[in-house]
């Protein structure tokens, strides 16, 4: 019984060994079939599946040496192989790119660079990223990693875009590689993001000056309207007749009126004789009846 | 016969969990203080480990957000715990951090694969690491005061002119 | 206004109040008052230097040609600007003080008869217009010096906040001195 | 008979294991980050290492090395800069916090940071995976920096004492004898 129980206790490890992992003897063989093609991109995973496309896309031929093994690590935003990317617009986007070299000699990595292409076509730039110069050296059998960022501008947002990131290096003997680490179609997202402190603060900043001047506007209006009234008033003071040119002579009789002009005036009223232009009008308007004159001179006067 | 398997069972049982006895832990923590050159806030602590039969197990640590991560060891019996935060949730105070052996997080990942609460597994030990608040900088900008200052002067210089003008 | 009968003096022409009256109402300061308001210009206008040199970093040496040349026109606007207001404000003070001015100096004379009514309203008229003018003064020099500074600060940290020193310093404090000395000319304000 | 069976499971069982683990390897990409926004001379200078696993096996015998901070150069204050981890679960990622303090300002560069492991459980010889490099950086002089960016509180409060006499005496003498001629004319009224 007790041997029995042992052998249980042995056997159980194994049972779960082989079962509990049933993907990796998937992965072996999907990794098995890769080994052959020409490794365009890393190992295994999202891989597959644009490595079909990214032969045919990219025109400069994407060419990498079957001693170098790269792998590319979107870190900010995360990104899971398999469905589109989604870079926020204005918010930087890191990633990194693993690079063991698998091979006898020694590789310098060269530059990094990531571009925008039109979605539809890739051989047309859109934006050509800085491209970053490493010249990192990587001993046969060592792992080395590069990280890059970019920041794709908030005016693209909401706009789909070719995203191709480009690794050149070089073997010792100074073959150059250009690999296309990430050749596929992102989709740049909206990012709102509320009011933050500071231009808030600036808001009621400038409501505070606002109101300051509608106050001192207000203090201004208040003391110089306070004024002219009473430069005004002073104006309306009632002069009598003294003040010629607001009498209005059409009224009085012609007879008086030539007797007026002809005789030496002593009162001072006749001095100031009305404007000139006031003057003719009286003598063309006394043929006609008052009731016609008056007519006329409404509207002439409007 | 069943004397056996219980006894079985209880070695077992004693070997998961309490293989390393009872640990203490002492903790120096380290915060960033100066939020204005930093992009990110950091969180250090570095704890020496006591265990009655002075085993150095490797550890992992659970934070009070949920997240459970191997805790490195950076010298005879000294581990580190450090985490980063952004600069506006800035955290002060103190922060429980619970420790797991080998086998304690084995027991967190099948509670986690499982679905049930993670708290309900028992931690090796507990620790609280004090963390400090980062100077953000100034509280209101000087030059703001400044200009209030100033203009609160101008405005009363002005409502008396026109008091002893008008 | 009109105070005690007038006396024609034939040699100036102008009797001693009415020199007062003319010297109430004239723009032209004495000496004694220009050199205050030229002093005070000067250091008001000093002022900004040191905000400048230590907040927005503009290093003395380079830019001391432009440091002297616009603290001298700010010091000559705000001196106009300090003649201008205090006119205006003289005026109106002269008016508000007038009975307490007469009450003081009868209580100071009291009525001793030696002291014939002429003298006497000479006196008051002489304290009066001291008086108002040194209020006047005081207040015009107080009341340029805040805005002046005001507006510097107020264009300096938030209107002109990310432009280079050197434009930030000429708009700022040419715009203040310019826009006080500009104001205070416009005799009927309110 | 019975031990023979029980040898042969064993046999069985780390063969099957060592099998199923031939192709899960471990494969770490290390990242060496500088978080900052400026390199000040004598503050904090945060570095952050982050270990990322994207094979599908967990890595072992994890040890970070980074002697890119000279003891003469650097000043540690928090966290050490050589730290070892057991064992890294695939697609998770590890992170390592240093804080160092430069000691003298100028330029540095700053060199990656090497991490050995084992990429299987039983691999004799350890992978050396080389972290990403931050590069050259500037490190800024202290009072350099604080004269660019503390928040100069100190020259406002001197400002404010340069503005005090320009500003409160004016206003003190106004006020004095503005309000002795007022009490004057209060208490003679009633």
């Amino acid at each position: 019984m007790k041997n029995l129980m042992f052998l249980m206790l042995m056997v159980l490890p194994i049972v779960i060994c082989t079962f509990s992992a049933p993907n990796k003897f998937g992965a072996y063989a999907a990794e098995a079939v890769e080994d052959d093609l020409v490794d365009v991109d890393s190992e295994e995973g999202a891989v597959t599946g644009e490595d079909a496309d990214a032969d045919e896309d990219t025109d400069k031929e994407s060419s990498a040496s079957p001693n170098a093994d790269t792998y590319l690590l979107f870190t900010k935003p995360l990104y899971t192989p398999g469905q589109q990317l989604d870079l926020p617009g204005g918010k930087p986007v890191e990633f990194l790119i693993g690079f063991t070299n698998k091979g006898a000699e020694e590789f310098v990595i060269e530059t990094v660079e990531a571009s925008f292409r039109y979605p539809m076509d890739f051989n047309y730039f859109i934006q050509n990223f800085s491209a970053v110069a490493y010249n990192r050296e990587v001993k046969p059998g060592f792992e080395s990693t590069v990280s890059y960022t970019f920041l794709p501008s908030d005016q693209f947002a909401g706009r789909p875009f070719g995203l191709n990131i480009a690794l050149a290096y070089r073997d010792a003997n100074g073959i150059q590689y250009n690999e296309a680490v990430f050749n596929e179609t992102v989709l740049i997202s909206e990012v709102d993001e509320g009011l933050d402190g500071e231009t808030f603060f600036l808001y009621v900043l400038l409501a505070g000056i606002v109101v300051l001047l509608l106050v001192i506007g207000q203090q201004y209006l208040l003391g110089s309207s306070g004024k002219r009234k009473r430069a005004a008033a002073k104006k309306v003071i009632e002069t009598g007749t003294a003040n010629d040119s607001t009498i209005d002579y059409d009224w009085v009789p012609q007879e008086t009126l030539r007797a007026l002009q002809k005789s030496p005036p002593k009162s001072k009223t006749p001095k100031t004789s009305p404007k000139p232009g006031k003057q003719t009008s009286p003598k063309a308007a006394s043929q006609q009846s008052p009731k016609q004159r008056k007519v006329k001179r409404s509207a002439g006067d409007d | 016969m069943c004397r056996q398997l219980v006894a079985l069972c209880l070695i077992a049982l004693m070997g998961a969990s309490g293989a390393y006895g009872s640990c203490k832990a002492t903790v120096s923590s380290f915060s960033t203080q100066d939020a204005t050159i930093l992009t990110q806030l950091a969180h250090v602590a570095e704890l020496t480990l006591q265990c009655s039969n002075s085993a150095q197990p490797s550890l992992f640590a659970e934070f009070p957000c949920g997240k459970v991560v191997p805790v490195a060891k950076v010298g005879d019996s000294k581990y580190q715990v450090s985490w980063v935060e952004d600069i506006k949730q800035g955290s002060s105070g103190n922060v429980q951090v619970r420790l797991f052996d080998e086998d304690g997080y084995a027991n967190v990942r099948k509670a986690q694969r499982d679905g049930d609460k993670v708290s309900s597994v028992k931690s090796l030990l507990d620790i609280t690491v004090p963390t400090k608040s980062a100077y953000k900088g100034p509280w209101i900008k000087a030059e703001l005061l400044a200009a209030f200052l100033v203009g609160g002067v101008a405005y009363f210089a002005f409502t008396t002119k026109s008091k002893v003008q008008a | 206004m009109g105070s005690g009968k007038q006396q024609k003096v034939q040699s100036s022409g102008f009797t001693k109040e009415e020199e007062l009256l003319l010297q109430d109402f004239s723009r032209n300061v004495s000496t004694k008052s220009s050199a205050l308001f030229y002093g005070n210009a000067f250091i008001v206008s000093a002022v900004p230097i040191w905000l400048f040199w230590r907040i927005h970093n503009m290093d003395l040496w380079p830019s001391s040609i432009l440091f002297v040349l616009v603290t001298a026109a700010s010091t000559y606007l705000m001196a106009t600007a300090y003649k201008n207001i205090k006119f205006q404000l003289k005026h109106k003070i002269a008016g508000r003080r007038e009975d307490a001015v007469t009450r003081e100096v009868n209580r100071q004379l009291g009525d001793d008869k030696k002291v014939t009514r002429k003298e006497k309203d000479e006196r008051i008229l002489w304290k009066k217009n001291e008086v108002a003018d040194y209020e006047a003064t005081t207040f015009s020099i107080f009341y340029n010096n805040s805005i002046y500074l005001a507006v510097i600060i107020f264009i300096s940290f938030f209107l002109l906040k990310n432009s280079t020193p050197f434009v930030n310093y000429i708009f700022s404090v040419g715009l203040a001195s310019g826009a006080l000395a500009l104001f205070s000319t416009s005799a009927q304000v309110n | 008979m019975f031990k023979q069976i029980l040898a042969l499971c064993a046999l069985f069982a780390v063969f099957s294991v060592c099998l199923s683990e031939d192709e899960t390897r471990a494969r770490l990409l290390v990242s060496k980050q500088i978080l900052n926004k400026y390199l000040v001379e004598k503050s904090d200078l945060l570095v952050r290492y982050t270990i990322f696993n994207v094979g599908n096996g967990a890595a072992t015998n994890v040890a970070l090395v980074d002697n890119g901070f000279h003891p003469e150069a650097f000043e540690v204050v928090g966290g050490q800069p050589t730290a070892t981890v057991e064992r890294i679960a695939p697609q998770t990622n590890f992170t390592h916090v240093v804080v160092v303090r430069p000691k003298a300002f100028g330029y540095f560069n700053f060199t990656a940071a090497e991490v050995s492991y084992k990429p299987v459980e039983e691999a004799e010889a350890l992978q050396l995976a080389i972290s990403s490099e931050p590069g050259e950086g500037g490190i800024v002089n202290l009072n350099e920096y604080n004269k660019r960016f503390s928040s100069h509180f100190f020259d406002w409060v001197a400002f404010a004492v340069m503005t005090l006499p320009s500003l409160a005496i004016p206003l003190g003498l106004w006020h004095q004898s503005k309000s002795k001629y007022e009490r004057a004319g209060k208490n003679k009224k009633h």
